[in-house]
């Protein structure tokens, strides 16, 4: 994997834990790298597995579900 | 006399509230022309005794009052801090005769680090023990300042300063209003 | 009192508490006048640039209530306006008010600044705290409630006639010059005072040289400074020279535990914590690190994430904590201040600064006194008004009630739950005119959007620095403009303000558009305020998606700028293709229960039962053990001295004998399904039968409490004259023998607590510590009593019980973590304790004859049951409220509510507000015949179900069910929307509006498409 | 109900190595019911189908269709129209399944995605056991309703045998020993005597042994 | 290690007698916040600083408080009383401390100044007539070779004159020259002054002892000259 690599990794958080996390994460001002892009589901239980599948498909480099 | 309550029917004032006083009255005809191209620079010890501890705010002011006509507003420099802040030169409270020289010293360098900061040739000393002091500390630490009282440059000023009264005036004043 | 009571409520004072207040009081029933001196409300929370200790932006947290209180309809906001005098008694109040003129028509004014521009008297901005300038006609801040100008008294016209160039300019020509003050007269059925507190002005402080250098600032001028809106648009530069500091210190206590140059013998109780919050802030805004330094005596941060913020501070910030109250500042050259202070081994220390920041603490306003005398309102030796910790938010004057920092120095969380507090209170016999005066609020027909091509409008946020000092925004809303079914495009400062809410109703209206995206900060704490907007422009609010640029994106991407531009590019993308496939949904309404479920017959369960029962609801109150009371029960008096048994004995009569609470004694919760306004609970008896019985509710208040740590060191349980605090009142109730004859006590604070296990402050050792001192010197004035602390926590008025205690002789030696203080038994079995006097370096050692370890506070075991609720709690097992700045008393899942020790430890006063709090945030509900429930649930498609059970299996809720022509069915009305079911059905039967596998699959493969 | 496990996906890219574009069918009966074969995992097998062609750089093409069931003609035939676009078709219904789709398109290459397994039902979501080997003369009532049959590894039908230990069956000890569960039962209703019965032997002809079987409904012939 | 100090065993005798003496001395109300430590000149001194002095009273360390030298380091300038949150009067503490020593023991300088002052009326122990004898020498000077001052007029105990001057002994010990600026001063605003014979100095060494009673000696002894024999209506502390 060369540096130049930029990964797209989406991620789903579930509304009330994970999402609130990230948003916490931004009042705090913690920085991390921007490949992740978060996706709102109300529930980590709401996340199929048919959508990491055709997250791969479509060219994610990698899935982060976060509930 | 208040601490012993003394009963005693006269006022207690400082001679600076009476400089002030007659200056203002016009009773003490005196300016600052004398020092508007020397440029002598002068600056001030607050004695705790007459500012922080009785007359404060006052009395400071009084005091830049009187020594402002006398040398000229632009030649006079505040220390930093001053006024009822002011620190104490350490000569106070008997100090001089304490008989500890080295802690007195090591006292009143905060005062010898003030003067040397205002970069003024001169201080006035509105008090015996603050005189007696910052000239000890001056000689002590090197500095190259002169200790005045007011009445001094007062009667330099008026130009009625007698040769023999200048035994603290440094060469720069040594000839002036004679 | 007399039946006719009114059903409105007078709420004086429009900052952060008057404002919760009214909210609770107007989403519960009653007509609210909200009475506010400045041309707009928000008071000091609004000037704040950044909150503890969430570090939220202060705006960002307040604009959604500004914009609720200001579009509210059951709220009437009367600006500018004093109270002149008032007459009648509790229930029947008659208010004279004096409206100053604002000389701008508010019906015209459109608030486009034009007046302002043009204006040439120029004056210093309050609002900037004197640091900038505004104009004669002004606009409070740019997110005002009302939007609306107005003229102050500097203006040229009224000085010398001439002038009036706002008049020529304002394009809706909303300038009258002959407005006249008006005189109102209102009638209500209680009075709530919240007119908060001034900031100190420290000017009187000659020796820190206020006014001598324009860098020595205080904390309100610096948080101006800090703020985007602030003087310097969010840039930390030096006043002087506007160059940035590389070096800052804050000194804490200014007009504040000062018995000299002023005359503030109080602790103010936020000075600590905020100062905190703005080293870490400041450090933030500096490219280049930033030294913070903070001169403190006691450090304060005793409320709840507090001490972990202080240590993050510490820790991973950099900030310099100095215990040494400052002498002196010292200008130095080139505007560096100069500060010479005592280290703690006495040893002289100097440093230079760039700026100094004065923490100044909070006074009584200066109108407040006339206030308090106008309403007969009694003030305390401070000036505060005056009340007891067993009745928190009650005046000496039945009928009126206070809360927030005209009551005492307080933080934003303490003023919002008091608010509500005090919401409750008022209303606790005004219950039958609820309803009485309120007005309903016709929406406008929904446009039916369904058929029509997808027509999207982005609008992507500045929100001042905070996305706009990062990402470019305008590459962003440019970008926008050619995606798919974009139709409108713009970008503004701050979307969430009330004018750009009214602009995006025209747009929409305007340009046709049927979809909206926002790109700007969390829909957890915006959508609700942007779906209300579109609703009110005819929209779905369904119909509608947010991109979160801030929070995900410019606030952690903060070091790579381009990276921030082109990742917020993404989420736009992301979130029109979601849009595009949005649906509208409807909501139905749904008959809900009127009882409420309050579990824990602690203090806080019996208030919250009460507050509700009062305003005419059935309450169900469990309690598993046998006895109401919980630690009340073992607590002598309140730090005020007043008796809490005679209190307790009251307060379980009225519970017992309260016609609308039925009590559960011995019974525990076993279960419970349901959602906001029909929950149903079974409660098991545990008294031998284990009968169970199920009880329908609409809301839940978990009161379940905390108790006494018992503590593992200070061979406490191992020697018989070592006690904590509880066995010290116990002691003092039944005169235990081993009081008699005493003649040394040591206390040791922070047992247990302020440790790595426990990083938490229990912030009631210190007073409780104090006060049984008090008693001990009282006895017997020649006892020796030592204090070993950390730090005296005694903050708000608990400072004079220290002052008291060091008056009296109490010694107070402090320890820290390193040099914990040695406790051993001797030979003759005496105890001895060996600590460092932290002032002469030297060991000192004690012989007391009883050593009491203020030992901390730790929530009770009940995993099971917040399990049931599925309610989160803290590392250390506290509850884990919704927002723990503006939603302290309310869970994130609604219908919940938490009060006392559970969420965080308190003193009886805070608890018994809180548990107020939790009976008003609970009206909120049960006030409502039903509620509108559907939206984000989970439907069925018949023809696809092979009525295979998974979805009955899987849903947490059990709320899924096979029908007689054997389909699954999912009541809408239960659902809770997790779509579980959606993602588990093998036939693909059931979908999740809001979040179909379309939707969510457009949002993600929209990632990959095309950039990004 | 059927119940069925889903080959590995290994085995199934072996099967389809040599196709670029292929029906996948699924099957609305017994297989979505046990979470196998419905419309779902026809669209995740087709992903992952897809992702693994990817993989090894190759295009893959796939369809995905469900219909109502694979073991009546009527539904099969709804996949006429288009079966002929495709390499090959494989289908994610129960054995039954494949070769229906075979009997109806005969020209087109059928591949099964799933391994049918037995009769039974779940006993907990997502966990199925067997209850019935279909063995065609139902005895289970001898037993009280707790079939040696197919839930006994030997199929014995006169008492454990001699690796019953402890309640397992001595091939596993993840498999009860059912006449462990019998004789329990039968003690606890004090009826242990009814195993001492006298019963003809089993005619083993109704089942597999018998070669395969039909069931004929007269009324219901054409 | 040094041993742990008992803290059981220590009374705060001292402490009690500067509290009766000062009521409004506050000293228990010690925050050890260190704002008195940091703007004072003397702190680290003899390792001592107002903070300190102030803990060893509170817990009762009397015998090292009254043994520390640095009572007569601190100047009493009161910067510290400034400063203090809790308004603790460490001023009249320190000299409180000082009035504690046995006479013999404080600093012979101080003693000395007060000694003599009490017997001749001056720190330098000068007598009286020689005081009036230099006055009037250094006046005459003046007078012969600066005409403007030909009819200065310096008088002691002149009765009935408005103000009463009391000059510091060094200048007409040590330094009469310096005498001439505040007469001619004096003279040119035609001011009604005039010396005191009695206790006649500006300075108060016994003040600085801490020694009330010569303190109160000397004070009762100017105000009975002042009132009864000159009856002069202000008196004038100098530079």
């Amino acid at each position: 994997m060369n540096e130049t690599f930029e990964p797209q990794i989406v991620a789903y958080c579930c509304n009330y834990c994970a999402y609130a996390a990230a948003d916490l994460a931004g009042s705090m001002r913690l920085s991390y790298p921007s490949n992740v892009k978060v996706i709102q589901v109300p529930c980590t239980g709401r996340v199929d597995i048919l959508y990491l599948l055709r997250a791969i498909e479509d060219g994610a480099d990698g899935i982060y579900v976060a509930g | 006399m208040k601490k012993f309550n003394i009963p005693h029917n006269f006022e207690f004032t400082s001679i600076i509230t009476l400089y002030a006083q007659w200056i203002r009255e016009g009773k003490l005809k005196v300016n600052s022309d004398w020092n508007r191209d020397l440029k002598i620079k002068f600056t001030l010890q607050d004695p705790c005794n007459i500012v922080r501890k009785t007359w404060g705010e006052l009395m400071a002011d009084d005091l830049r009052f009187v020594i402002k006509t006398i040398v000229g507003e632009e030649n006079f420099v505040d220390m930093i801090p001053c006024g009822t802040n002011n620190f104490c030169c350490g000569g106070g409270g008997g100090a001089l005769q304490a008989g500890l020289p080295e802690q007195r010293r090591a006292y009143g360098k905060v005062k010898f680090d003030q003067i040397i900061k205002t970069g003024a040739n001169y201080v006035f000393a509105p008090c015996h023990n603050c005189h007696g002091q910052m000239e000890d500390i001056g000689e002590f630490y090197g500095g190259n300042y002169h200790v005045v009282h007011i009445w001094t440059i007062m009667c330099l000023a008026m130009g009625v300063l007698g040769e023999n009264e200048r035994a603290y005036l440094g060469p720069d004043l040594a000839k002036v209003g004679l | 009192m007399s039946k006719q009571a009114i059903g409105s409520v007078l709420v004086v004072g429009g900052g952060i508490a008057g404002i919760q207040a009214s909210l609770d009081l107007a989403d519960s029933g009653y007509l609210v006048y909200l009475v506010e001196k400045n041309s707009a409300i928000g008071g000091v929370m609004s000037q704040l640039d950044k909150t503890f200790p969430t570090n939220d932006c202060s705006m960002c947290i307040i604009s959604p209530k500004l914009v609720e209180v200001g579009r509210h309809l059951n709220i009437e906001l009367l600006t500018l306006s004093e109270v002149q005098s008032i007459s009648g008694e509790q229930g029947n109040f008659e208010i004279k008010l004096t409206q100053h003129p604002r000389y701008v028509d508010v019906d015209k004014c459109i608030a486009c600044g034009i007046c302002a521009e043009k204006c040439p008297k120029k004056v210093l901005n309050e609002y900037d705290a004197g640091l900038g300038k505004r104009k004669s006609i002004y606009l409070k801040y740019a997110q005002a409630v009302p939007l609306k100008y107005a003229i102050d008294e500097n203006c040229i016209y009224f000085k010398k006639g001439k002038c009036k160039a706002c008049e020529k300019f304002c394009p809706s020509d909303a300038i009258n010059f002959d407005d006249k003050q008006k005189e109102l007269t209102i009638n209500a059925g209680a009075i709530l005072i919240a007119p908060g507190s001034a900031v100190y002005d420290p000017s009187v402080y000659d020796t820190y040289g206020y006014k001598q250098s324009p860098n020595i600032v205080t904390s309100l001028e610096f948080e101006r400074i800090l703020a985007a809106t602030g003087p310097f648009a969010g840039d930390l530069v030096r006043p002087s020279d506007k160059k940035a500091p590389a070096k800052i210190a804050w000194l804490q206590c200014v007009g504040s535990r000062d018995i000299n140059t002023c005359d503030n013998s109080y602790c103010s109780s936020v000075c600590c914590m905020y100062a905190n919050k703005q080293a870490v802030i400041a450090k933030e805004h500096c490219d280049d690190p930033l030294d913070t330094a903070i001169f403190f005596m006691d450090l304060r941060t005793y409320g709840k994430d507090f001490d972990k913020y202080n240590l993050r501070a510490q820790e991973d910030h950099g900030v310099r904590f100095i215990r040494s109250r400052i002498h002196s500042v010292f200008p130095d050259d080139d505007d560096k201040l100069r500060i010479v202070y005592a280290t703690e081994s006495g040893k002289r220390a100097e440093e230079r600064f760039d700026m100094v920041v004065l923490s100044v603490g909070l006074s009584p306003g200066k109108d407040v006194a006339g206030l308090a005398e106008k309403m007969g309102v009694e003030l305390n030796n401070h000036g505060f008004a005056r009340t007891s910790c067993l009745s928190p938010v009650s005046t000496n004057r039945e009928g009126i009630f206070v809360c927030g920092t005209f009551q005492e120095p307080k933080d934003i969380p303490h003023t919002v739950m008091e608010a509500s507090a005090s919401a409750a209170a008022a209303t606790g016999n005004l219950s039958h005119a609820r309803w009485s005066l309120t007005r309903v609020k016709e929406m406008p027909p929904e446009e039916n959007v369904t058929g029509q091509k997808p027509r999207i409008g982005v609008f992507v946020c500045n929100c001042g620095i905070n996305i706009g000092g990062v990402a470019d925004v305008p590459a962003i809303r440019d970008y926008a403009r050619d995606l798919t079914h974009v139709i409108h495009v713009e970008d503004n400062l701050f979307t969430c303000s009330q004018d750009n809410q009214d602009h995006i109703k025209q747009i929409i209206r305007e340009k046709g558009i049927n979809r909206v995206v926002v790109a700007s900060c969390s829909p957890r704490t915006h959508e609700p305020l942007f779906q209300e907007t579109i609703r009110d422009a005819g929209l779905n609010k369904y119909l509608f998606e947010m991109a979160n640029i801030r929070d995900h994106n410019t606030w952690v991407h903060m070091d790579n700028p381009e990276k921030a531009t082109e990742k917020a590019k993404d989420l736009v993308r992301m979130a029109v293709a979601k849009a595009a496939y949005s649906e509208p949904l409807h909501q139905v309404s749904l008959k809900i229960s009127k009882a409420a479920l309050v579990i824990g017959g602690g203090v806080s369960g019996m208030e919250a039962a009460v507050g509700i029962a009062d305003q005419g609801r059935p309450v169900y109150l469990v309690e598993k053990s046998i006895e109401l009371g919980g630690n009340a029960k073992f607590l002598g008096t309140t730090w005020q001295g007043e008796q809490i048994g005679p209190y307790l004995e009251d307060l379980v009569n009225r519970v017992k004998n309260h016609p609308d609470i039925e009590l559960f004694m011995q019974t525990k919760v076993t279960g419970t399904t349901g959602t906001m306004g029909n929950f149903s609970t079974t409660l098991t008896s545990l008294n031998g039968e284990g009968k169970e019985i199920k009880i329908d509710h609409a809301v839940t208040v978990l009161a379940t409490g905390g108790r006494e740590k018992v503590p593992e060191q200070y061979l406490y349980g191992e020697h018989p004259h070592v006690m904590t605090q509880l066995d010290m009142d116990r002691a003092f109730s039944e005169s235990d023998e081993r009081l008699s004859g005493t003649k040394s006590v040591v206390f040791i604070q922070c047992v247990g607590s302020r440790i790595p296990e426990r990083p938490y402050c229990s912030k009631i050792c210190c007073t409780h510590s104090l006060k049984s001192a008090l008693l001990l010197k009282n006895k017997n004035p020649k006892m020796k009593v030592y204090i070993v602390y950390r730090d005296i926590r005694s903050y708000g008025f608990r400072e004079e019980l220290y002052v008291q205690a060091r008056e009296a002789g109490v010694i107070f030696i402090r320890y820290n973590l390193k040099n914990l203080p040695k406790v051993e038994s001797l030979e003759d079995d005496h105890l001895s304790v060996t600590v460092t006097d932290h002032v002469l370096g030297m060991p000192v050692r004690l012989k007391p004859d009883l050593l009491v370890l203020a030992s901390g506070i730790v929530p009770n075991a009940n995993t099971a049951l917040f399990e049931f609720f599925k309610v989160p709690v803290n590392s250390e097992g506290f509850l884990i409220e919704a927002h723990a700045k503006l939603r302290p008393v309310d869970f994130s899942s609604e219908g919940i509510f938490l009060a006392g020790l559970a969420h965080y430890p308190k003193p009886i006063e805070e608890s018994i507000a809180q548990a107020k709090a939790a009976a008003s945030r609970a009206m909120t509900i049960l006030a409502k015949e039903e509620i509108m429930v559907g939206g984000v649930v989970a439907s069925v498609e018949d023809a696809r179900c092979a009525a295979c059970l998974t979805c009955v299996r899987t849903c947490p809720y059990g709320i899924p069910k096979i029908n007689e022509d054997s389909h699954a069915v999912i009541d809408s009305a239960e659902c809770h929307g997790c779509g579980m079911c959606v993602s588990e059905c093998p036939g693909k039967a059931i979908s999740l509006q809001h979040f179909t596998d379309e939707q969510l699959l457009a949002k993600t493969s929209a990632l990959f498409t095309s950039g990004g | 109900m059927i119940v069925a496990d889903r080959k590995s996906l290994d085995e199934i890219q072996e099967m389809i190595k040599d196709y670029k574009k292929i029906l996948l069918v699924g099957c609305k009966g017994c297989v979505t019911v046990c979470n196998v074969g419905g419309m779902k995992e026809v669209q995740v097998l087709s992903s992952i189908l897809k992702i693994a062609r990817k993989k090894e750089g190759r295009e893959l093409q796939v369809e995905e269709r469900t219909i109502e069931r694979q073991c009546d003609f009527e539904y099969v035939e709804q996949l006429r129209a288009d079966c002929d676009r495709f390499d090959a078709i494989l289908s994610m219904a129960c054995g039954v399944g494949p070769q229906f789709l075979a009997e109806a398109f005969p020209s087109q290459k059928i591949y099964p995605a799933l391994d049918t397994k037995f009769f039974g039902g779940a006993v907990q979501h997502g966990i199925w056991e067997e209850r019935c080997a279909g063995c065609g003369t139902c005895v289970i009532h001898f037993y009280d309703s707790l079939c040696p049959i197919a839930r006994c590894a030997k199929s014995l039908q006169h008492g454990p045998c001699g690796g019953s230990a402890n309640g397992k069956c001595e091939i596993s000890e993840d498999v009860d020993c059912i006449w462990d569960i019998i004789v329990r039962k039968k003690m606890e209703q004090e009826r242990l005597e009814d195993l001492r019965t006298y019963r003809a032997f089993k005619d083993w002809r109704s089942a597999r042994d018998g070669g395969p079987r039909k069931s004929i409904r007269e009324e219901l012939v054409q | 290690m040094t041993s742990p100090i008992e803290l059981d065993e220590l009374y705060c005798d001292f402490k009690e007698s500067v509290q009766a003496s000062i009521p409004e001395a506050n000293l228990d109300l010690c925050l050890t916040c260190g704002a008195c430590t940091g703007g004072c000149p003397a702190s680290e001194l003899l390792d001592m600083d107002p903070r300190k002095l102030v803990r060893m009273v509170l817990l009762g360390m009397d015998d090292e408080v009254r043994k520390t030298p640095w009572a007569w380091v601190c100047t009493m300038c009161a910067r510290c009383f400034k400063a203090c949150p809790m308004k603790i009067n460490i001023p009249k503490l320190v000299y409180s401390v000082r009035r504690s020593w046995p006479r013999d023991k404080a600093p012979k300088g101080i003693r000395g100044s007060c000694d003599q002052h009490i017997r001749a009326g001056n720190a330098m122990g000068v007598p009286s007539k020689d005081f009036i004898w230099v006055v009037e020498d250094v006046a005459e000077e003046i007078q012969e070779n600066d005409p403007k001052f030909k009819d200065l007029k310096v008088t002691v105990d002149r009765k009935g004159a408005h103000l009463v001057i009391n000059q510091n002994s060094r200048e007409p010990v040590t330094e009469p020259d310096e005498l001439g600026p505040l007469w001619k001063i004096l003279h040119m605003v035609e001011a009604d002054w005039t010396y005191p014979s009695v206790m006649w100095a500006g300075e108060n060494y016994c003040l600085f002892l801490a020694d009330e009673e010569g303190w109160k000696y000397i004070l009762e002894e100017f105000v009975y000259h002042i009132d009864n024999n000159l009856g002069a209506k202000v008196v004038v502390n100098t530079e």
